[in-house]
Order: structure tokens, then sequence, then C-alpha cells
């Protein structure tokens, strides 16, 4: 359907492989992670920008990976990893002119391109972007375009590429590919792309109103507690393979200077949700609230890093 | 309630009937063919009898054998024979020995003269490309255009420099067509305190003859006229739309505290209805000893402002009542002029009354009341009719 | 790539004069009661012909159609397909003790699975891998396969799910046929000319009223074995069941049905409801509200919101007057004075359009969600004209 | 803020030296941490700002390049230093606050070996009144057409006094030399702004008779000032002052000129003069 160019082969046409393992431990419930964060702890974020010299702007983000993830690899016991864990690159370039065929802009003219590395993911990935790659594109440019002062580079454009190098998988690879099959892990790659493209633009000098950062926030039924009927409980920045049932999801590009969310993409019944008393908030209003909590978190990093890489740039002249 | 879902209208599939047009182009249709009751489209070649295919004609069709006839616009002749055979659908006219076919729609065909309201698509270095509805962009100079600081002021190289302050992309201007190329593009100006830029209300488009599907808020089935004078056009086609009239602009005073509203009736389908500007009179009025190149100043510099007045509610509603009109007519089939809009404007007022009596008993109250489509639409349109 | 541009951000940009947005803007910013330019109110919907059923040569299919010649179709498609072995299947089929496993209720087996339903959109001037129609697509299918998401936990267990009232597993749940067959569901949607507004309200609707004349043919077969249907037409089940005595009594609310998606914009402190184009050019927000009935509560839940990039933050300023060079030493130099706008709390001088930049306040998208599910609002009142659409 | 930031140990993958990770803070922290500094912030202008960062009231200063005014505040919207420009008695009343990019001030080192360490950035559009550096694509009779290699720093050039022009030309003079060089030519033209420079706007004087091909040739690198934003695709420049027109040239022969008047280049092998529009050099 992308490639037009190319005969290529029947797409789904492979699987990944289901170990035996899980077949006898029924659904491999002792070897699966389980969150150890507080439902309001978000995990640690590592960036950098200026990483990449021939680029106007660039920057690389990693979330950390979770306690059991770093001892499954120092300590490989089994080929399914307990979680992922997100390694994306973004680079900016421009403003430059625009195509001679285009016609006049008074804005900045941004263009985003989101692509997953062949091997981000479990199931491996074309070098054509896929459907869900250009979803994530639309997503991506609609929370930047927000944040950024476009009408001070007229007649320019500028291309933002991210480069996902690990992503977070929709559920845990020992699951059954099939388990909450609603793409939660495309979520957080969405978050950590905003976060890292708003760092790489700060770091190419762009106008922009605030750093636009990226936050996750999720309703989750686990089946750990024993009444079914619980009803499913916020948590924030989730990662998907902790949980076995994500019942809704939520991320934000959140501007703390304005307190105004650029892009917001819910998806999910959030209708019920275990609150505490006296929070009047309805499910969805709840998760975007913790969403936008997830965003907060994520912009101090955000304006850690853009400080230090300034001071850094500074020091050296 | 918030939706309205009508089931699907079945068209009418009775054979056209060339009379059924003519309730309201009756009246002056002197110019047309005679028509001897209903005509179907009629393949079948004519021989020389001297007889003139009338009503309808589609394209091949032969209108005339008789070689006494000069072909005209949407005909041709087979260099072989006599025949005149028509080249677009419409309907068959006859000036003196022309005979030429006047087509049910098609896109604006600029004349000069033209009154147009357009869009400016592509600022170039010393000229504008300009939307008008028609087949190719029309163009405005540089040196077609009032230049602030009084009308007689040369144009410099810093007027080039500055040109998109004048006007820049998406704006819209009203203009005249200044003159037509071989290749039937138009070259407009503004040298008019009445053209300029627009302010201050709302554009329409109407398709057909007159407007473009690609722009936007269009509405279908209005017919503009296509080419000739003024009557013929008027009595041509069946629909609606914008004709060329004896009156493209004028000022309607509106009921409901709306105060006056300028309409500007573009040729080529595209309308404009905008709080009256006051204009010279205002200028004049306040400052009774300003000479008038004083005055023509004043005013001139205005047209390339693009911050719009403070409009009062009352006027803005009024004003989508007017559009709304404009529609209701385009929609009808009824051609759009300073009387047909005047008179569905007064009939929306009436239905209003009479639906407001109706109304009162409905718990949404005010919901959607100007919106007038479906019932008041017919209303509308009979009382309108009527009044003719 | 001026056509991904314009593909990514709303719709086409109307090329609309700085005057003409901020007429619209003002006009439809108005306190209370916005002046919309066709004269609506805020709540109402363009009117619609709707007719369904109308394609012989698939499962349910619909037609809607706006006055201004805009028209879609949507054709639904059922074919059969083998269930890929998953895990607990394997598992239970090598155990032979399937029975104790009644805790895989998130098995593909028993509640199916997303990829079950594939949509494509075809919208003329777009090719199918623009970012226009691989964005509507997704918004519309990942409301339509997430629908009952909690729905596992009662209805794993029967493999049928055939024509239960409550549908348990929501359309997902739906499709299974049996432990190794499933349908696949082919939504087709069809936009007969190029969109004079932003396409989505009409696609959904459209896919809503097709989804509903769905009609699956009655599976003979029994259990595990190779599924193989009755060919009386007749006798075909609704995808998603229908009652015929719907009029009699309130218990629509009882049945599950396919999710609409609105368009929602914010203009000032207006919420608007499917705007045309030049309403959504000035929008200070712009969102896509996923809907459907609780089949439980009987009132509406969300089942997801997309932000849709404002077009307006690509629109050309306007020139105060004051600032305008071709305005010097003209009428009084009357300084401007910049208001602070409320709703985007930038100042602002009145009449001279700005495009709009940054985002949208959390109070003003809940405002917006509310408006959409509110017990007798603009969701239900579009959910009940889509019901009265008839079905032959 | 240092118990919330923390250095870590060597990353995953070795490319990062310094590390900043900050550990998930609970949101009514974060915000309390946010109203701070904002609060602090109120009284004195922070010496570096990052996007989004609250600058001082517009009440007080006013706002200049590199920030934007959001509900009566003044927000930075780049990153980099801040600069509080003086109130002038005579026409203005606040003293202006900017956020510039230029990631060296004056003030820190001497301006020479300031700008010949910073790495030059080229995200500076040209802005009417700019002075670029650009290299000759095509002459025709009636304009040339230029492609914009660098903006000056728009600090400098309103007051170019000699030193710092002089050092504004060795910083640069490695771009030159690689733009000046027929082989770097054609590869990168799509990634510059275009202008064009109008018959009427190579000189001041003796405007008709301007002979276009004895002003510029294809390759001359043109010192020149931006007039308009002109058409979608060009701007516009004009060399109609003694500091602007050419800078460096390369005669028939291939070598390197050196001007010997204002409208005269001389090739220092082969002594052949060549008819240039000739910047007054420094």
């Amino acid at each position: 359907m992308n490639d037009r160019r190319r005969v290529n082969g029947p797409p789904g046409g492979t699987r990944p492989p289901v170990y035996a393992s899980l077949l006898q431990s029924g659904t491999g419930a002792d070897t699966r992670a389980q969150r150890q964060r507080q439902p309001t702890d978000l995990r640690k974020i590592f960036l950098k920008t200026g990483l990449i010299p021939s680029a106007s702007g660039s920057s690389y983000l990693e979330f950390e990976p979770s306690a059991s993830l770093a001892a499954a690899r120092s300590n490989p016991k089994s080929l399914i990893p307990p979680s992922s864990a997100l390694k994306l690159a973004c680079t900016v370039h421009g403003p430059k002119p625009l195509p001679r065929s285009a016609p006049f802009s008074p804005n900045l003219v941004l263009t985003t391109h989101v692509k997953y590395a062949p091997f981000a993911a479990r199931k491996r990935k074309g070098h054509v972007r896929d459907s869900s790659e250009r979803d994530l594109g639309v997503h991506l440019e609609t929370a930047l375009r927000g944040a950024i002062i476009a009408e001070r580079w007229p007649k320019s454009g500028l291309d933002i590429t991210v480069t996902i190098l690990e992503a977070e998988d929709d559920r845990w690879w020992g699951d059954v590919p099939d388990s909450h099959d609603a793409s939660w892990g495309m979520m957080n790659v969405l978050a950590g792309c905003i976060s890292a493209a708003s760092a790489a633009i700060a770091d190419a000098h762009i106008d922009c109103l605030d750093l636009v950062s990226g936050g996750v926030a999720a309703l989750v039924s686990d089946d750990s507690t024993d009444s079914p009927s619980a009803l499913p409980k916020l948590m924030l920045d989730t990662d998907p393979a902790e949980h076995r049932s994500i019942v809704s999801a939520c991320v934000v590009a959140y501007m703390p200077a304005r307190d105004e969310i650029t892009e917001l993409w819910l998806k999910g019944d959030s209708s019920k949700v275990s609150t505490a008393d006296g929070d009047q908030r309805s499910g969805h209003e709840a998760l975007i609230d913790g969403a936008v909590d997830a965003a907060r978190g994520a912009h101090t990093v955000l304006a850690e890093a853009v400080r230090e890489s300034l001071q850094k740039t500074l020091g050296q002249s | 309630m918030a939706i309205t879902i009508l089931p699907p209208v079945v068209e009418d599939v009775a054979p056209y009937h060339a009379d059924s047009d003519d309730s309201m182009s009756g009246a002056d249709s002197d110019s047309d063919v005679e028509m001897s009751g209903v005509s179907r489209p009629n393949k079948k070649p004519r021989t020389g009898d001297g007889k003139i295919s009338s009503g309808i004609v589609t394209p091949g069709e032969i209108v005339t054998a008789d070689p006494k006839w000069m072909r005209g616009h949407g005909t041709y002749m087979n260099p072989l024979s006599t025949s005149i055979i028509a080249t677009v659908a419409g309907k068959v006219q006859q000036t003196n020995k022309l005979l030429s076919v006047h087509p049910l729609r098609a896109r604006y065909i600029p004349e000069i003269g033209d009154l147009v309201v357009g869009r400016i698509v592509e600022v170039q270095s010393k000229r504008w490309k300009v939307d008008v509805a028609a087949p190719l962009l029309a163009q405005l100079p540089l040196s077609a255009i009032n230049l602030p600081g009084g009308i007689l002021r040369r144009r410099t190289s810093a007027d080039e420099l500055q040109i998109r302050t004048f006007f820049s992309e998406g704006d819209l201007v009203v203009a005249e067509v200044q003159s037509v190329h071989q290749d039937g593009s138009a070259s407009l100006h503004t040298r008019s305190l009445k053209y300029g830029k627009l302010r201050n209300g709302v554009f329409l488009a109407v398709t057909g003859t007159g407007g473009s599907g690609a722009s936007s808020s269009s509405v279908k089935g209005g017919v503009g006229s296509g080419s000739g004078s003024s009557a013929a056009a008027a009595s041509s086609g069946t629909g609606g739309g914008v004709v060329r009239s004896r009156r493209q602009v004028w000022t309607h005073t509106t009921a409901n505290g709306g105060g006056e509203v300028d309409i500007i009736l573009g040729v080529n389908g595209y309308i404009w209805i905008s709080k009256h500007a006051d204009g010279a009179e205002a200028v004049s009025s306040t400052t009774e000893n300003v000479s008038i190149t004083r005055m023509e100043e004043m005013v001139s510099s205005s047209i390339y402002s693009s911050q719009n007045d403070d409009v009062p509610p009352q006027t803005r509603r009024e004003i989508a009542r007017l559009t709304q009109c404009v529609r209701v007519l385009v929609q009808g089939g009824v051609r759009v002029d300073e009387d047909t809009l005047t008179d569905s404007y007064e009939a929306s007022l009436q239905v209003d009354l009479e639906v407001g009596d109706d109304d009162e008993e409905e718990e949404y109250g005010q919901e959607g009341r100007e919106y007038l489509e479906g019932a008041k639409a017919r209303r509308i349109l009979e009382l309108t009719m009527q009044r003719k | 790539m001026s056509n991904q541009r314009q593909a990514s951000s709303a719709s086409q940009t109307p090329h609309l004069s700085p005057a003409e947005l901020s007429y619209l803007y003002t006009s439809l910013s108005l306190p209370k009661s916005p002046i919309r330019p066709d004269g609506r109110s805020p709540t109402q919907f363009r009117p619609l012909t709707a007719e369904s059923n109308i394609l012989p040569g698939t499962n349910g299919s619909a037609r809607i159609g706006f006055a201004d010649g805009t028209q879609a179709i949507v054709g639904v498609k059922a074919e059969v397909e083998k269930t890929v072995l998953s895990t607990d299947t394997l598992a239970s089929s090598e155990g032979g003790e399937g029975e104790d496993s009644t805790s895989t209720s998130n098995s593909a087996a028993a509640s199916g699975h997303g990829s079950w339903v594939q949509m494509s959109i075809e919208i003329p001037g777009f090719r199918d891998d623009d970012a226009l129609p691989v964005f509507l697509s997704e918004m519309m299918r990942e409301s339509l396969v997430g629908s009952v998401a909690d729905g596992g936990s009662d209805g794993g267990g029967d493999g049928g799910g055939d024509g239960d009232v409550t549908m348990a597993g929501g359309l997902k749940g739906r499709l299974v046929i049996n432990k190794r067959w499933h349908w696949r569901l082919y939504i087709d949607v069809l936009l007969l000319s190029q969109p004079l507004s932003y396409p989505l309200p009409l696609l959904s609707l459209t896919t809503h009223l097709a989804l509903l004349s769905t009609k699956l043919p009655k599976l003979k077969s029994q259990g595990e074995e190779d599924p193989f249907f009755d060919d009386d037409w007749e006798v075909a089940e609704y995808l998603y069941p229908r009652s015929s005595n719907l009029k009699a009594a309130g218990n629509a609310s009882q049945y599950v049905r396919p999710p609409v998606t609105l368009l929602v914009v914010s203009v000032g402190e207006n919420i608007i409801f499917d705007p045309s184009r030049e309403e959504i050019a000035v929008a200070d927000a712009v969102l896509a509200i996923s809907v459907t009935r609780d089949t439980e509560a009987g009132n509406l839940k969300l089942l997801s919101i997309r932000t849709v990039d404002p077009p307006s933050r690509l629109t050309q300023p306007a020139v105060p007057n004051s600032e305008n060079v071709n305005m010097l030493g003209a009428t009084a130099p009357t300084e401007d004075i910049a208001v602070l706008n409320p709703a985007t709390g930038e100042e602002e001088v009145p009449g001279v359009w700005r495009p709009r930049r940054g985002g949208v306040k959390r109070s003003v998208i809940a405002n917006m969600v509310k408006t959409v599910l509110k017990k007798g609002g603009v969701g239900e009142e579009v959910l009940e004209g889509l019901e009265g659409v008839e079905v032959e | 803020m240092s118990n919330k930031c923390q250095c870590v140990d060597k990353p995953p993958n070795g490319l990062i030296v310094l590390a900043l990770i900050i550990r998930g803070e609970k949101s009514e922290e974060a915000l309390k941490r946010r109203n701070g500094t904002a609060n602090t912030m109120a009284t004195s202008v922070p010496s570096l700002a990052i996007p989004g960062q609250r600058l001082g009231s517009a009440n007080t200063y006013a706002a200049g390049p590199g920030t934007h005014i959001q509900q009566t505040n003044i927000f930075a919207s780049i990153a980099g230093p801040v600069i509080l420009d003086p109130a002038q008695p005579n026409t203005q009343s606040k003293a202006t606050l900017r956020v510039t990019r230029i990631l060296s001030t004056a003030a820190q080192s001497s301006p020479a070996a300031a700008f010949a360490k910073s790495k030059p950035r080229y995200n500076t559009l040209p802005a009417v009144d700019s002075i670029v550096l650009a290299r000759v694509t095509r002459v025709q009779k009636r304009q040339a057409a230029v492609s914009i290699l660098v903006v000056l720093d728009e600090t400098s050039a309103p007051n170019a006094d000699l030193t710092k022009a002089a050092s504004d030309n060795d910083n640069i003079a490695s771009i030159l030399t690689s733009a000046a060089n027929p082989e770097n030519h054609s590869s990168t033209d799509e990634l510059r702004f275009q202008a064009i420079i109008r018959k009427e706007d190579v000189r001041a004087v003796e405007k008709d008779r301007v002979v276009m091909e004895d002003m510029f040739r294809v390759g001359d690198i043109v010192r020149g000032c931006v007039l308009s934003l002109g058409d979608q695709t060009s701007y516009y420049l004009t060399t109609a002052r003694n500091d602007l027109g050419v800078v460096m040239a390369r005669s028939e022969a291939g070598n390197m000129m050196f001007p010997v008047s204002w409208k005269e280049m001389r090739d220092p092998v082969t002594g052949a003069g060549e008819q240039r529009k000739v910047a007054r050099p420094y």
C-alpha cells in the first residue's frame, strides 16, 4: 500500500515466535515484570541536545529501563525481555528556504517525520513508513505547531525527523501478540518524540512559546487485585509491558508556562476510574490531568537539558 | 434537534420541459428562439428545411442546416456542410443572423467592464494573480492600482518592493476587468475609489457559470451569466446565480437594527456582503473644506487596510441572513440580483414571523432560527416569486 | 510536499483574507450566541440525506450526502479468516484441559483482535498514504475496535457471541466465530468529491450507518468445526443487534452501537459542532471526539479524543492600521488599544487578525467533552437520529 | 533542585559524557518549584533564558527579539543570554529585553576571539536591513541572482566599526573560501535563501549607466543589504552603498583579486584588471 515502486511480500506473513517456556507456565505470569514504581512515579529521562553537528538542532532521549530490564540484560535468563525502553534521536534541519514550487508562506512551514528503526520493535518494521508512523508524524506536528512562533520565520521551512531506535512495545513480549492489542506503546513513543523534538527545536534556536513536553497517563486494571469488579486505577508514565490490561490511556503535549495543551490523544474507555474520595473529576479529566502531571515532570528534565547545553556552549567561547 | 437527517430525494426523471423554467424568465425571453411545446433532445439530423432547433440543444446536435445563418459561440460547422452544430449543452440564441448556444453551466468568461470580486492567489514582483473563477487566473498589474498618497502618484521601485503591503495572498479585492487577453484571461484594475480590498463582511461563492467548485463555501447549482448582453444573460439558463445587471453594487437597509449593508455581486459569481462603509460621505461630512483631491487621498488610503471596523452583532446577524438568502435563491435556481435578493430578504423576515408563532411551543425556542433550510427555504422562494 | 502540508493541518487551509478571518472569528466568538455564517445554532448540524443498504454486494452499506454536494459511501464486507493460534489455545489443545484456563480472557480467540477490522479511506485528491486519510482512518478505527475494552472479563467464555443483546466483547468479540475462525471486517470509505470541509463528521456518520445495516450470515456449524453458513439472507443476523420494536421502549440504550466521531471546535468561549471549513479556519482548538452508548449506564461514554491541528495557526496576519505603511498620514492617527483576548491570552487589536498560537486550556477541553456527553446533548441526538434511518 | 537532579554513571551508549537525569517527581512539587522560580524572576532579570521562561513584566520592559508577550509578561522564546538594552530617553521609555542567538557576547572576551571560537550558526533569517554575504549565481541584463551564504550579526551591522567588521571577515573567511571555490557551488544552493539584486539597486549614482556584466560575475562574493522579503522565491538586496558590493572575486584566470578602486579589481598574478562594483575595503 505504501511502497509503490517495489513489489513487497505480503504484509504480516510472518509472526514473532512464541516461546515454549510460556506454554508450560501458562501465561508466564511468574516471569512477567510488574510495575515497581508508585502510580505517580515517573521514569527517569536521559536527554541531551546538540549531538549531531550537521543538523541545526538535535537531541537524544532515553527512558530509564525498568529495574527488571536492567537485571535481565545483565544476566539474561530468557529471550524475552521483561520490558522495553524508549530510545530515540531527533534532528531539526532549517530554517531553510521553501522549495521553489511551494507557495509563499508568511509562517514557518513544519514537516515532521517519525520513523522506527527496523529493529526498534518486536515485530520488524519496514523501511517505508507505515500508517502508524505517519499517524505519529501528524500527532507530533500538531503538538509542535502550537508551540512554535511560526510568524517569526516567513518563507522558510523546518524539517523535524525523529528516529526511534528502541520503541516501547505495545505489550509484554511474552504475551500473545493479541493481548490488549491497542497500540499503547505508540503513546509513550509519541510523548518521547514531543519532548525530544522540543529540545531539538530549542537547540536550533527556533522561537517557541515554551518547551513543550509530552506525558502519558493510563487507566490500568491489573488482574493482581482479587475482586474483578475493581475499578481501573490511574497511573502515570505507564510501561505497557508491565501491565496486563490497560483500559485507556492519554498522551498530551503540554506547555507549563501557559498551562495549555497543544496535542491531546486519548483513547479507550475512561468512563470508570477509582478516584480518591471527594474527587469529582470524571475519568477522562483525571486521565488528562495525570498526563499533564507526567508532562510537567518531563518538562523539568527538558529545561535542565536545554539550560545545560546553553551553559556549555557559553563556557566554550 | 441538533441533526436533521432526510431521506434521499429521488430526482425527477420526467423529460425536460422547456417551459418549466419560464416562470421567472418569461417576461424577457424575447431574444429566445421561438419555442414550440415540448422539446426533447433531438439527435435526428435535420435536413435543410430552414428550421432552427429550439429550446435545449446538446453537443453534436444540428442546430440548423439552413445556410442563411451565421454560427456564433457554442457551435461549429463542418467544412463540408452548411449545418451549424452545437458544441455545448444549452439554449439556442439568435441575434439577427447569428446563432449561438449559451451553455447551461459554464465557468465565468471575463468581459471588459465586468465588476468582479477576486481573491489574490499569488504575488509576483510587479503584479498579482487573482482568482476570479474564470478558467485562467486574472492578473492585476501594480500599475493598475491606486497608490496611496494620491491617485496621480507615479509608481516607483519602492512600490515594487512593498507590493505585498497592498494586497497579499488570500486578500479579496473588488475590481473591474480592464482588458481580456487572447487566451481569455483577464487583466483587472482598481483605479477607482469604489474598488480595493474588502473588509467588514463575508464572502460567498456561487458555482455554475459564475463560481468555481473548488472555492470555499460554494453553493451548488448557481449559474452566473455566460457571455452576451445582459438581457440575454438574464433569460438564459435555468438556474440562478449572478448575472450582469443594472446594479452590481448597492446598499441595503436591513431590519432588526442591522443598519446599512453593502452588497457587491461580482459578475463572476463571487459575492461580498459587508457593513456599509461610510467612505467618501463620512469624510466629506466631517471635513467640509477638504479639497476633492485631499478627500480622495483619505479615502484611498483605507483601501489597503486589513483591519476590520467594529461591526455590531445586529449587523452581523443581518449579513448572515442575506448570505443565506443568496444561498436559498441559488438552490432554488433563481438568479441573484438586486430585486430578487431584496425580495427574498423581505420574504425571510416574513417567514420568520410566521414560523415564530409555531416555534413558541417548542423547547428550543431560538435554536437555529436563523438557519434557512428546507421548509423555510421553500417558503421564502415562494414569497419571492410572488413578489415578482 | 505542499500537499502533505495541507493534509496534516486539519483541512486544506482555505485562503481567507485576514479581514474575513477576523470577521468570522468575532462573529463566532460573540458571547452566548455566536453568529455562524450560515445561521445555524452552535450545536446544529448541516442537514444531510442518508440511506443505507444501497450496495447489494456488501454486508452493509450506507450513503450520506450534504446539501453542498459532498457525499460519502461506505461499504462493509465481511470475510471468514482463520485465527492464528496463540499461546493459550496451544496450551489448551496440547494439555487437553481448556476448561481451567478461565483466566485467558485476554486471548484473541475469545475477545477478538483489533486488526480484524480494516479500514481504508479514499479521498479524491489524496494518495492513500497521505497524512489525512491515514489520520482519519486511524482515528475512526481506534474508537471502533476499542469500543468495549473491559468487556473481556465477562464475555470471554462464549465462542459465538451470536446475537446476544449486550454483545459482550464489543465489535471484536462479535467477530469471533469459534476458537479457530473469525470474521474479518473490511470497511471501505469513499468520498465522492474533493472535501469542501474537514470530512470527518461525514465519514464517521456514514460508517456508523453502514455498520448498523451490516448483516453477517447465520452460522450453521457448531462449536469448533470449520464454519459454514446459511445462505438465506433473510435469516442473517445484524452485526450490531437491532430490535424490531425499538420504538416501543426506551431500551435502545441496551444495544451496543458503533461509535460516532464528532468534530467540535472552540472559538473564543463558544463551542461549535459540525463546523464548516471557514469555521475551522478560525478555530482556537479542533477536537475529534468519539462517543458511543454505554450499555450499562445508559448514557454516553467517551472512547477517544484527538486534537486536530487548527489551520488558524497557518493563516496570514493582518496589519493594524497604525502600522500600515500605506495609511501613514491618512486618517487621524488613532492609537489602537490592544485588548486581552481571554481565550488566547494574547493582546490583540480588535478587528486585526492574528494567527492563533499556543494550545488549549484543559477547562476548554473538559467543556467540549461535556457538551458532547451530557444527557440529551448533541451526542445522544446524533445517535438517535442515525438510529432512525430506515434499514430495510 | 540538586536533590532532584543527579549525574549518573555512563549511559549505555558511551556517546554521552555528561548525563542529567531527573527522578520523576510528583507534580505538586514540580508546580511548587516552578512558582518559586517565577517569583524570584519577577525581581531580577535572569542572565540566561530558556524558551517559556518569564523574564519580566511588560509594564516594566519592552519586548525585543527572542521574546514574546503573554498576559502582560515577557517570556523568552529561544534559549540564550538575556540582554537588557537601556531605555533611550528620546525614542523609547522602557528598557528592551531581548534574548540573543549569538552565543558569545562581546562583553565576555575580546570580540575577535569570541567570533573565532564560537561556531557559526546559520539559522538567522535574512530580514529587511540585515547585511548578508551572498554568492552570485547568475548575471542577467536587468538583475543578478545571488544565494545568501550568511547573515551577519544584526547588532554589529549598523555601527560597523573597523575592528568588528574585520573580525567578521576573519570569522567567515573559511565559509567564503569554501563558497568561492567553484567546486562547491552546485550542491548547497537549494538549502540557501535566494535573492536578487536589481539593476537599479546596484549603486546609488549613475543608475541608468549600470551594466550588470561589469558589476558582478558568477562566483563573486557580495556584501549586500536586504531591501525586502520579495516574492515567494527571492529576497531583494541592494549594494547601493560604499561599504556594499563585491568583497571577493576571482579573475578570469582563476586567481583571487584585490580591489584597486570602487569599480575595479586586479589579478595579482596576471596584473589584469576587471570591473566590479567593489565594496569599500577596510
